[in-house]
């Protein structure tokens, strides 16, 4: 190569007391580049942009901006070297309005509202406070803070994770035309879609290691995998879903049953049935109402109106705890919200065993240590920083909350986003979980921002716009422009008229293939 | 003799101690007892100067006849005290002086309390040893007036010296926690001099079977029982009634009906009663009340000046209640 | 997955004690106890003695118990600032009602205001989400009027300590005072609660956090009604006991031990922001904290820099203490 | 308009109720005119400053026990430096305690940074090293200040061409008291000093990736605090006319003022305003119970019962002012 790298970083490693988060990481950006990092959960990407951010500092290495040498130790510092990151968490400060914000980082308003506006949010009101956002726009708004200033180097740590279909779209365009200008983008994304149709290279960290830097072309999605897993191949085909056993479904009394289901103003008309031993997915554009779907479900704020039935008894939910009783878990798309960050891997899967009034008394500790060991094996929790959940990555710890439920044997799971910012590997192993689930006469509710898992998972799919079922299609017929279209209110094609109630029995033999 | 025609203000600064608490019932026993009383108007919590100023200027707001006030400060309520006597207020001090040289002082005299205590402890000791000297609260007005006193006695017996000085903060755990450590460093002392926080000492002598030495103290009700009950123990206890509120509730009515003491200040002396000779024992075991708060001090009564029963001061009621 | 800890690393002596420490955060808590008795003795030759052993402990126990109190609540993000009104008013209760009453009827008496005041700051905290600090400040200054009220009645009828109390308090059995036989089981319970129980780990998880704990089906209110009654009585508790050491009722008798009781249990390293800690290291740092308190009054200095040299160790030892720990 | 009410509702609430309360006040005395505001003003002003310097450190996420410490240090350097000395020394006294205020007040704020101790912590620590070395600077209550000091917080400030009724009811004190807190405060909330401060007190890890140079800022805010506590400590010097080294009851007044207020305890939220007049509620409502001679020891009751009261009452509407179907 010709050009000379904007930013060149070489044997950067940071250890956490025993945890090596990075060992020897190199990173190497070209001017007008898009370029892909990549790894498993846990491999050091965003460690590796919180150095390179100057949010923490590395215990070795060397960064190279425009070939000098820059020490880089504060987040004033990166951006004045024309670092400009976009974090896996949102750092608005949540008790200012967008306005202060903007003011704290010396962000231009107006380019910021040009920004904003182009990234698909038409109204923003900058007065609003931060904490009120949505998480998704606040995403949007993090990275159009990051534009306006317009730096030389973006860093994006999976920006689109959180972001619903419409919003992802309009951040890729956004992203590529960074690219063509010049500028350069570090992409981190566990979605090869979004890796292939963006990025020129891709460099793959293992175990807080670089093991290989490739130019995306098509068909470099295996050895991607490959680098990233290394010796842990994706062993984990989908599993077959069988399908005399989903039979008996139809048949029984539905597990779980919502009718007219309201929530204020967000959610006006929701319907639906849940059988046992089945999977439903979720699809709804940013804001449709199945936030409040979810928490209603989970008890975690009261309906407005409607009924929603378990086992055929209908039940008034006042409180997260007379969801769980009912055997019904909630597992929300954010972790933060999920998890005693402070407190061991242990003791966040064991929260739910104490939480009734009549187990406050000693804990059985080895009937326990059985349950959640077992819980920990099954979702391959990768446990070398059990002592505080925090410590995890952000995979490990997404894993952390399904293993809760597993191992307090609930019956229904509503899973919120559960493969959020996860790696291929374990989205895998979560699809497979919730299949076997489903083997087990469990059901689970699946919304899901990244279409093409519903293929994969669900038996159903429930299509919400404006607060409302627009469409509820079997998994055969919920290809990807399909539920696109749905999810956007739009009627469905002529092609595709089949029954509301049609049989979800019914599967095909085809299974997708695992990613990539 | 006649219905009650006037209000009287009371401003104090320190509560929840046995001593304030006694001069405040005192204060609304002898109200009761004058008959010339239709209200007692009482700020009383815990503050400072500056909070004392509220309340005096408060007290002046809700348009009292007279103040009686036990200052925080002696010169720090002066502006307050000076606007209440403009305002046509009587302003009595109790307790502790003020310099405002309109008001009028009915005082226990500190320095005296404890120059007569030590003295009496030094001879006890013969003149000579090591005297543990447990003061009140750092910084506090009394507690500085006290160690005046104390350190005049000291200085006329040269062979007594200070085996070690602490502040109790007239806080009795403090005190019990202090003489027990001392104790522990088995460090030689022949006498003790607190500033009031008596009783819990004598305890803690009793417990850890240390040498009784000599200990002053004040009249309080524990202590008091306790010089005449506990074997062996010689000490004396330094009178400081609390029921100086009594009084100067009376000497306010007394100007109020245009009877002026001949001076701005009236110093009611201490006494000292003792336990080492005969009389003095007759004295203590006539000032003993063991029905009382051990806080409490004995003397719950000043002869000339209150004119309440012992049953009037315990109900602590004032005119209206 | 590879692990890092099993690259060959060079590890420095000094690291690897620091390591070990921080391991075990008693270790350096108590090595510092250690040191301050060994000041002490070299500033008082034989000072350390059976018998300062004994005083010290029985000075260390009520101040253990209400940061006790202090631990608990800091662990869900909370404080207790009403501990020393509790317990000022249920000895004061104990001490009047004990002249006139059956003893067990005094001594439900005296408990009952810990159980009401507990009861209203569980409430208060856990229903209306009032911060705590306000919360448990409110009722106490609400507490020391209604103990003045209180204290009107009772002023003709005299006070007593039990003799029970007296026994406990002050008493010794061969050189141990008897208080441990009332601490020691309630120490082991304490911790015992906070490690091997439900409700324990209920306490660190609605600490860390609050959301995720509703979500496991916790009911916050539960739980923080729990605890303020617990700590209100173990506060009230201490009073009796306190009472039984001092002998002398007063209406403010336990006040003086509220601020040291939060330092002790942060000395002990509890987080006051909730989610960490535990009552092991709070019985060092009540236990430091009165040896400290010993040393200065040894010490012959002006009050005011006895004080300042207080506040300077205080920082500097769980300055020291963050340090060790943070190594992990 | 309704953005406005969301902000400012609190304030506007309990601008609502200082008013009620002096209509009430008027009721229970008729004649309490326009001195008597003076009174008012003048025993708020203490207070006032003690929250302002509580409020500064409370928005930027932390707490600070040592204000009213600091009142008394500096409080008795003022009274002792101008004891026996020329009215003019006085000018030079001033600006003298005011800068040592903002130096201990930045030491704060190093302390808490450097050694990464709670702030909790470190202030209780400097607490007693303040107060230690108050005892030093005095042992016992004593100084002296200037006259035109003492002078200009008594009587009213002549404002030209405005009615002497009007007049009246403008204290001097008052116009010192927005004066000072005016100069500071309105350029700070303008300034990205005054946002860094409550973006830390909101969240310190977004402030920090935001580029805000955390430590400074806490230490600003420390300084600013102790700016403020100096001039408290100025204030009671000038109403008293001494220095007492014992501290006054600022520090729980000041956290509760905070909390009534408006401010958050967490941080980052809140204003001045709101304290400043919770302090004047809280001071009109002792005096309405001097006025109505209510028994002292219920005062104590009430006063701890209104503190409750009013938060509960915060905290309830705010659970019932949450709009349907939000998220808990
Ligand atoms: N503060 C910390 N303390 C201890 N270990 C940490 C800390 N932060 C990160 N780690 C560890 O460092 C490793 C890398 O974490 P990092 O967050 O960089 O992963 P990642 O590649 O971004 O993963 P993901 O895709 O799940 O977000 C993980 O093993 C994690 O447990
Ligand atoms: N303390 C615990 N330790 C480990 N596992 C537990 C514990 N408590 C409950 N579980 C597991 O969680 C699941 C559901 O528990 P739940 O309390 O709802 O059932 P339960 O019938 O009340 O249990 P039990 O009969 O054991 O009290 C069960 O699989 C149980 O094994
Ligand atoms: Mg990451
Ligand atoms: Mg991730």
């Amino acid at each position: 190569m010709t050009t000379s790298p904007l930013l060149d970083a070489t044997g950067v490693a940071k250890n956490y007391g025993a945890v090596a988060a990075l060992r020897n990481a190199s990173l190497s950006v070209l001017p007008g580049e898009v370029h892909a990092l990549m790894g498993a959960n846990g491999a050091g990407k965003s460690t590796l942009v919180k150095i390179l951010t100057g949010a923490i500092h590395a215990d070795a290495g060397r960064v190279l901006i425009r070939g000098e040498t820059r020490d880089i130790r504060s987040p004033a510092a990166a951006r004045r070297a024309g670092l400009l990151p976009v974090y896996q968490e949102p750092s608005l400060i949540p008790d200012l309005d967008v306005l202060s914000n903007l003011r704290l980082t010396g962000t231009p308003v107006e380019p910021f509202r040009a920004w904003v506006r182009e990234l698909g949010i038409p109204d923003l009101d900058l007065r609003d406070t931060a904490r009120d956002i949505p998480l998704a726009v606040l995403r949007v708004l993090d990275l159009a803070r990051a534009l306006a200033v317009e730096p030389d180097v973006l860093l994006l740590d999976e920006m689109t994770a959180a972001l619903p279909a419409n919003l992802a779209e309009k951040v890729l365009e956004v992203v590529r035309r960074q690219g063509d200008s010049g500028r350069s983008v570090i992409f981190i994304s566990h979605r090869f879609v979004e890796i292939s149709a963006l990025c020129d290279r891709a460099t793959v960290l293992r175990d807080g290691e670089t093991v290989g830097v490739v130019d995306i072309v098509p068909g470099v999605e295996e050895k991607i995998v490959e680098l990233m897993l290394g010796a842990r191949i994706v062993k984990t085909k989908m599993a077959a879903r069988p399908t005399g056993q989903a039979a008996s479904t139809a048949a029984s009394r539905p597990r779980l049953s919502v009718r007219n289901l309201r929530v204020g103003t967000k959610l006006n008309d929701v319907s639906f049935d849940l059988a046992n031993g089945e999977v439903v997915g979720v699809v709804a554009l940013e804001g449709q109402g199945q936030d409040e779907l979810f928490a209603a479900l989970a008890g975690s704020i009261r309906p407005s109106g409607g009924t929603i039935e378990v086992d055929g008894q209908g039940v008034k939910f006042t409180h997260p705890s007379d969801a769980i009783r009912a055997g019904i878990a909630y597992v929300p798309g954010d972790r933060t919200e999920a998890l005693a960050m402070q407190r061991s891997v242990h003791e966040n899967i064991a929260l739910p065993f104490s939480a009734a009034l009549r187990k406050w008394g000693p804990i059985r500790v080895h009937k326990e240590r059985t349950v959640v060991a077992s819980a920990i094996a099954r979702l391959q929790i990768d446990t070398r920083a059990q002592g505080e959940v925090q410590r995890l990555s952000g995979g490990n710890q997404q894993k952390v909350t399904i293993a809760r439920w597993i191992a307090a044997n609930a019956r229904t799971i509503l899973c919120f986003d559960p493969t959020r910012g996860i790696d291929v590997g374990t989205k895998q192993e979560i699809y497979k979980l919730l299949r076997e689930l489903a083997g087990l006469d469990k059901s689970v509710l699946f919304y899901t921002s990244e279409l093409e898992e519903v293929q994969r998972v669900c038996d159903r799919v429930i299509v919400i716009f404006g607060g409302q079922v627009v469409d509820i299609f079997p998994v055969e017929e919920a290809d990807e422009p399909a539920l696109m279209r749905a999810a956007y209110g739009l009627p469905r094609g002529v092609t595709a008229d089949v029954g509301i109630l049609a049989d979800p029995t019914s599967h095909p033999s085809q299974t997708p293939e695992a990613a990539p | 003799s006649a219905e009650g025609k006037y209000t009287i203000g009371i401003s104090n600064t320190v509560q929840g101690n046995g001593w304030r608490e006694e001069m405040i019932c005192a204060m609304k026993a002898q109200a009761l007892a004058s008959g010339e009383v239709t209200k007692l108007n009482i700020a009383h919590r815990n503050t400072d100067a500056a909070g004392q100023l509220e309340d005096i200027r408060n007290l002046i707001s809700a348009k009292v006849n007279a103040i009686v006030v036990n200052p925080a400060d002696p010169a720090g309520i002066k502006a307050g005290l000076e606007e209440a006597t403009k305002a046509g207020i009587v302003v009595v001090a109790v307790d502790q002086a003020v310099t405002e040289p309109s008001a009028y002082i009915i005082s226990n005299n500190q320095e005296q309390y404890a120059y007569l205590g030590a003295k009496w402890l030094f001879q006890q000791m013969g003149g000579k040893g090591e005297v543990f000297y447990m003061r009140g609260a750092a910084g506090a007005s009394a507690d500085s007036d006290r160690d005046k006193g104390f350190k005049k006695a000291l200085a006329e017996f040269p062979d007594v010296k200070v085996a070690q000085e602490v502040f109790t903060g007239w806080q009795q755990d403090q005190g019990k926690q202090q003489i027990l450590s001392f104790l522990a460093t088995g460090a030689p002392f022949n006498g003790i001099w607190t500033s009031g926080i008596d009783n819990v000492i004598v305890d803690a002598l009793v417990e850890s079977q240390a040498p009784l030495v000599p200990v002053v103290g004040a009249d309080n009700a524990g202590f008091v029982g306790q010089l005449s009950s506990v074997k062996g123990l010689v000490g004396a206890a330094v009178t400081n009634p609390g029921s100086i509120g009594g009084a100067g509730v009376t000497l306010a009515l007394q100007i109020l009906n245009g009877k002026k003491p001949a001076q701005q200040t009236v110093l009611v002396e201490p006494q000292l009663w003792e336990n080492a000779t005969e009389e003095g024992k007759a004295k203590l075991k006539a000032a003993a009340d063991p029905s009382l708060s051990p806080e409490w001090p004995v003397s719950i009564s000043i002869p000339d000046w209150t004119t309440y029963t012992k049953e009037q001061i315990v109900a602590c009621k004032g005119p209206g209640e | 997955m590879s692990s890092s800890a099993t690259m060959p690393q060079p590890v420095s002596f000094g690291r690897r004690v620091k390591r070990f420490m921080a391991d075990r955060p008693l270790v350096p808590l108590i090595i510092l106890l250690i040191l301050l008795v060994v000041i002490l003795q070299i500033l008082r030759p034989g000072i350390v003695n059976e018998r300062w052993i004994a005083n010290t402990i029985k000075f260390a126990i009520p101040l253990a118990i209400l940061a006790g109190c202090q631990t608990m609540t800091m662990l869900t993000g909370g404080i207790d600032l009403s501990v020393g009104t509790v317990a000022t008013m249920s000895a004061f209760i104990m001490a009047t009602q004990i002249v006139s009453q059956d003893p067990v009827v005094a001594f439900l008496l005296a408990m009952m205001p810990a159980v009401l005041i507990g009861l209203i700051n569980g409430i208060g905290v856990g229903v209306f989400r009032v911060h705590p600090l306000i919360m448990t400040l409110g009722t106490s200054l609400i507490g020391t009027g209604c103990l003045q009220v209180y204290q009107r009645t009772v002023i003709a009828s005299g006070a007593k300590i039990p003799d029970f109390l007296n026994w406990l308090g002050t008493g010794l059995t061969y050189g141990f005072p008897n208080a441990l036989l009332l601490f020691v089981p309630l120490a082991v319970l304490i911790v015992f609660t906070l490690r091997r129980t439900g409700f324990g780990r209920l306490l660190y998880a609605v600490g860390d956090n609050e959301r995720a704990a509703r979500l496991s089906g916790v009911r916050y209110w539960q739980v923080i009604t729990a605890l303020y009654v617990i700590s209100s009585l173990l506060a009230g508790i201490t009073g009796l006991l306190y009472i039984g050491l001092i002998k002398a009722p007063s209406l403010s008798l336990a006040e003086p031990l509220v601020l040291p009781s939060v330092a002790a249990a942060v000395i002990g390293g509890t987080s006051i922001f909730g989610g960490r800690g535990g009552y092991t290291g709070t019985i060092i740092g009540a236990l430091i904290l009165t040896v400290l308190t010993t040393l200065l009054t040894i010490l012959q200095m002006p009050e005011g820099a006895r004080r300042i040299l207080f506040g300077l160790i205080v920082l500097f030892v769980t300055a020291a203490y963050l340090r060790i720990v943070e190594e992990r | 308009m309704t953005r406005f009410f969301r902000n400012q509702g609190w304030v506007a609430g309990l601008f609502a109720l200082f008013l009620a309360l002096f209509v009430l006040t008027k009721l229970i005395q008729p004649g309490y005119g326009s001195g008597d505001f003076g009174s008012l003003v003048r025993a708020v002003l203490p207070y006032a400053f003690a929250v302002a310097a509580q409020t500064v450190v409370v928005i930027a996420g932390g707490i600070d026990l040592s204000v009213a410490a600091m009142m008394a240090l500096t409080s008795v350097t003022a009274a002792s430096m101008m004891n026996g000395a020329s009215e003019e020394y006085a000018l030079f006294v001033v600006p003298f305690v005011l800068a040592m205020g903002l130096v201990l007040g930045a030491l704060n704020g190093i302390l808490i940074v450097v050694t990464r101790v709670p702030d909790i912590v470190v202030t209780l620590a400097t607490l007693f090293v303040l107060q230690g070395a108050a005892l030093l600077v005095l042992g016992a209550p004593g100084g002296a200040a200037a006259e035109w000091l003492k002078a200009s917080i008594v009587g009213t400030l002549p404002i030209p061409g405005l009615p002497d009724s009007i007049d009246a009811w403008v204290p001097k004190a008052l116009v010192l008291l927005v004066v000072c807190l005016c100069i500071i405060w309105i350029p700070l909330r303008r300034s990205k000093l005054g946002l860094s401060i409550y973006a830390i007190g909101s969240s310190e890890l977004a402030a920090f990736r935001s580029g805000v140079p955390v430590a400074r800022t806490r230490i600003i805010a420390y300084a600013l605090s102790g700016l403020f506590a100096a001039m408290g400590g100025l204030a009671l010097t000038m109403s008293t006319g001494i220095g007492a080294p014992i501290p006054g009851p600022y520090l729980l007044a000041s956290v509760a003022a905070v909390v009534l207020g408006g401010v958050a305890l967490g941080g980052g939220k809140g204003g001045l305003l709101g304290p400043i007049v919770a302090v004047f509620v809280l001071r009109l409502v002792r005096t309405d119970l001097t006025l109505l001679a209510i028994d002292p020891n219920v005062t104590a009751i009430i006063e701890g019962a209104i503190m409750v009261a009013v938060v509960m009452f915060g905290a309830f509407i705010t659970i019932r002012g949450r709009p349907a179907g939000a998220m808990p």
